[in-house]
């Protein structure tokens, strides 16, 4: 499944429709009412409190790392981090919500849930990356962006946007990974990405399966429930073409291994950016415009569209 | 591909469109539903503004007779068979019934006092105004069009956010429809948004805050966050005035706050102007005929040459 | 001396050396250490209470202006006014500081102070202008950027320095007003245009004529002698190369006839543009940059250049 | 055009450069002046970093022996025959005098640890680091001597702000250093400011503030407004911490401190970084060879092949 989606697209020929036809009938067969408790252990891994954290892997990945501060407008949001690193004969920007490993480490960095001036600082890297041709990887654990009245009057919801289109914009390649959490906008805001990828034990929704239980079941405690329903693992996401690719995680999870997990990382960004590396930058961003152009199930005179 | 509207107003019975008189929230006065309509659903002793559909907005802002659907048949899936209390399709059929719209978008071709426009407007009765596949791919479509036509885009925002029976997917159409908005920027094609009461959510951290030119309507109320979620978290009542266009714009995060009934003109104005650089279009001039002289010519002149060799090239549809 | 400047600089042919040796001349023959009361009352006029400010301009000049606003970012400023008019045929981005006119005006708009925020929205506007083709005018009336604790925390120096270089980079055709108080960088920030003009009786000045005699005279009583050294007057600066042109302004001043002013703005701005619109945006942005290059007098193996 | 710098620092006599002991400002330690100099003039028991002027920063960032001034003999004029309590002339002469400079900047190629650089450097002992036509002008023919070697430009800013005696002059260099800047930015060669204390007023209004990477010494005050002024204008005393590059780095105004002892490496560690960047050169390889293959050759190959066709059409001088 995941090899039919990676075949390249040549023109003229589509895949697309028998992909669709597949994946529902995957759907299909995995969809089963009685909870499943895999998809909890996914949700309770992701969120181990052991799990490596951006700046874990920027330690076993990067040892040269320059942290680079700052939305040169209102302050510096700790809640993500970024910076510039060297990486194979090259440098690339690494960005990243960090949630805090101790308690003093989560109240400064707010538990990973940014601010606007994180998703400003991000686009600012992003932005010097892209002058000097530098590739950017992005890591991404937040539980969400920060939902508080200061950081609404300081246009949260602007910051995000702006994010969004900044990465729509990239002549640069891009390749963003989920490590742990990816909730909601505050985690996609970081994720508009040439290559999405996913750890096998992270997860990526669009709502909480706490919130969403409680808005749709009117009952927090059916967060396993939902969790399920919201189909929020890598291998749900996989199927449905929301993330690119899969990374496996050490045995009992990326927490057991940290340097394991990173060494996985570092394996799958070289992968694909060489490929990334290997197409011209209009092209490229062209690709990443369409990849997303495609993300949608819908039916048009009848038909049935994936 | 276009055809026309087929909305079935009379269906309608959110807190919006029910006949004979309601009291207006904010002031209490009563008002009668035909003086209520002829004031753009908009009190006349309060200017509190009612919210209203898409079809009622369309109405309002097209010049009669010019609607023209655009993806009219796009229809939500149910990719994740998803089912809480209620299965999802079952949700969208109570929606279609309730407002006679297909989806919580429609977007079309229309006249604005005569000015093509592509217009996409969304209406918060259909289930919250949520963002799924079919209103990422519709605000896509739109898009489309705009580039294709070179008619300036305009889309009246109302959502909740995301749609969480489509999971993933409706969160990535945050994604989707800021793509949409780079291209329309390459194209260089202007892009008005109104956001009415609620943005909140998804939309408003996409494309709702991604316009040339953000318009709001007075007291509606745009945030990411909603109030309810912030009140859990700081475990503190917010005041009411929240996240109001009011507040947004002491802000600085939208444009202009403009009352309903003179939203049309506002937004013809503001699309003109727009549509009325003229150093951009001197690029394409100055490629073919570097050598031209003129640079002394008279203003009125030089201007009106310069527009009328650049505009038809920026103003005639591609094809 | 101005029509000398503004021959059009043929390639090889350099009229520098000229102009500075007859600059210098004519500073000579200018220079007095007596008192000039016509200095003063210059800056008398160009703080004149009723001096017709930037919204007066757009009243007269631009009918249908319609304002814009926001920084996107922390809040809307009301010490800098910006947004869309109709100008003969076309659109103009138009930027100004306002003062404010009655006392609960000035307090709102912090007579006429930017905040970073103001910087930065008018550097979001500039942007949007570009974007579209549609040239810049900026209106200069203010006393300088508010010195202030929270301004300073929110990047006071770096909203300044990106207004510069926003304007250093824009495509379209930008014309600048001195229309009033021209102070320090938070008047040059909206000034690097293309063209730079002044009115009769505005001034420009790198520090106010007190605080000047504050520093160097130690006496603030000074501040008359000492705008008369800071040459800060119309016809000083047009001798001095840094402006491009100066208006005559109605008799007695522009406070007498917001109108007559308002139309002797207009006509320069149709001439500057007419020219400005017919060179080539790459051109154009070429003879910007190479104008503010030349901005400097200094000597080198004894040769004095200007 | 370039020459052996001919800074005499045995006449140098400011506050940093007076020989035998002094006591730390900060903590009141007795330094010597032997321990002060081997600690890169750092306090070694609070970190204090004292300030040093543009000839010993010199000396402490370029490898020995590589320094080639550039335009060193630029002199100021006296444009407005400036005349306050003294002439114009007469302050730069003591100011020369004082600091064996001919002005509040020098600039220079050198290397590094190696890497060959632009380096210019703000000495605050000359008129307080003040900006006028000289500093302007110097600035920018390091920006030429970067975008023509393709040597990254380092920055060392101190400076009071802009240098009054020149007037409008001094004003505009501010315009003038932003337009360099903008040049090198369109040549997309790495520009790193470091600011030391202090770095205030149109200095910090204009290039310093504008470089890729922006560094900053412990304690130095970086600030617009200068303390003074503010508490004139607010009628109040200010914390003794306001504007320092500690509160700087928490308001996200700049990107790091570092200490006076590791700047060098520090420097060279992000030049090197900004260099790396492989994407945008694979640009113009594009262009020539729009149908080679090698999609899927092995990563360390296909950089190094890229690097090896990009690399010396960036590095190598246009001439
Ligand atoms: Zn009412
Ligand atoms: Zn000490």
């Amino acid at each position: 499944m995941t090899e039919l989606k990676r075949l390249p697209t040549l023109p003229g020929v589509h895949l697309r429709n028998e992909i669709a036809k597949i994946s529902h009938r995957l759907i299909e067969l995995n969809h089963d009412r009685r909870l499943d408790k895999n998809v909890w252990d996914k949700v309770e891994l992701a969120r181990h409190p052991e799990r490596p954290y951006t700046l874990d892997y920027i330690h076993h990945m990067f040892p040269g790392f320059i942290e680079l501060r700052g939305d040169r407008c209102f302050a510096d949001d700790p809640a993500i981090i970024g910076g510039l690193a060297a990486y194979m004969g090259r440098t690339i920007m690494v960005i990243g919500h960090q949630k805090g490993r101790d308690l003093a480490a989560r109240a400064r960095r707010n538990f990973g849930m940014p601010r606007p001036e994180g998703y400003r600082k991000a686009q600012r890297l992003m932005n010097l990356a892209n002058k000097f041709g530098i590739p950017v990887l992005t890591l991404i654990d937040t539980a969400g962006a920060y939902p508080g009245v200061a950081a609404e009057e300081r246009g949260q919801a602007a910051a995000i946007s702006q994010s969004l289109l900044c990465m729509a914009r990239l002549d640069v390649p891009t390749v963003a990974v989920i490590i742990g959490e990816g909730g909601s906008g505050g985690a996609l805001a970081l994720a508009l990405a040439d290559r999405v990828i996913m750890l096998e034990n992270a997860i990526y929704s669009v709502i909480s399966p706490e919130s969403c239980a409680a808005i749709l079941w009117k009952d927090a405690e059916e967060a396993h429930l939902a969790a399920q329903t919201l189909r929020l693992t890598s291998a749900n996401l996989s199927e449905l073409g929301a993330v690119d690719a899969v990374l496996p995680e050490p045995r009992g999870g990326a927490h057991r291994d940290h340097a394991a997990a990173a060494s996985i990382i570092k394996q799958a960004l070289e992968e694909n950016l060489r490929e990334l590396e290997a197409m011209h930058p209009q092209a490229r961003k062209r690709q990443r415009l369409e990849k997303f152009r495609q993300m949608g199930v819908w039916s048009e005179g009848g038909l049935t569209l994936f | 591909m276009a055809q026309k509207v087929s909305v079935d107003i009379s269906r309608r019975n959110g807190d919006t469109g029910f006949r004979g008189a309601e009291s207006c929230p904010a002031c209490k006065q009563l008002l009668s539903t035909e003086e209520l309509e002829a004031n753009y659903k908009v009190c006349p002793h309060c200017n509190y503004h009612f919210r209203i559909g898409a079809a009622e907005r369309v109405a309002q802002l097209a010049d009669r007779g010019t609607w023209n659907e655009i993806a009219a048949s796009l229809r939500s899936a149910d990719p994740l068979r998803f089912f809480d209390l209620r299965p999802y399709p079952d949700r969208i059929e109570e929606a279609e019934y309730d407002t006679g719209l297909p989806e919580a978008m429609i977007a079309g071709t229309c006249r604005i006092h005569k000015m093509d426009t592509v217009l996409a407007v969304m209406d918060f009765g259909f289930m919250g105004g949520s963002m799924g596949s079919v209103v990422g791919e519709k605000f896509w479509r739109a898009v489309d069009a705009a580039i294709e036509t070179r008619y300036p885009l305009v889309v009246v925002c109302a959502s909740g956010g995301a749609r969480m029976q489509e999971g993933i997917i409706s969160l990535l159409q945050m994604a989707k429809t800021t793509c949409a908005v780079e291209m329309l920027g390459e194209a260089a094609v202007p892009f008005v948004s109104v956001l009415t009461d609620p943005t909140t959510g998804g939309v408003m951290a996409s494309f709702a805050t991604l316009a040339d030119v953000v318009i709001a309507e007075p007291g509606s109320l745009l945030c990411f966050s909603g109030p309810r979620v912030i009140e859990q978290t700081i475990k503190e009542k917010l005041p009411a005035d929240f996240g109001r266009a009011e507040k947004n714009l002491d802000h600085g995060q939208i444009d202009m706050i403009v009352s309903r009934p003179e939203l049309k003109d506002r937004l013809v104005q503001v699309l003109g102007m727009l549509e009325g650089g003229v150093a951009c279009a001197i690029g394409p001039l100055w490629e073919e005929e570097k050598s031209s002289p003129g640079r002394r010519g008279a203003l009125a002149e030089a201007i009106d040459r310069i527009k009328a060799l650049a505009n038809p090239s920026r103003r005639s549809p591609k094809k």
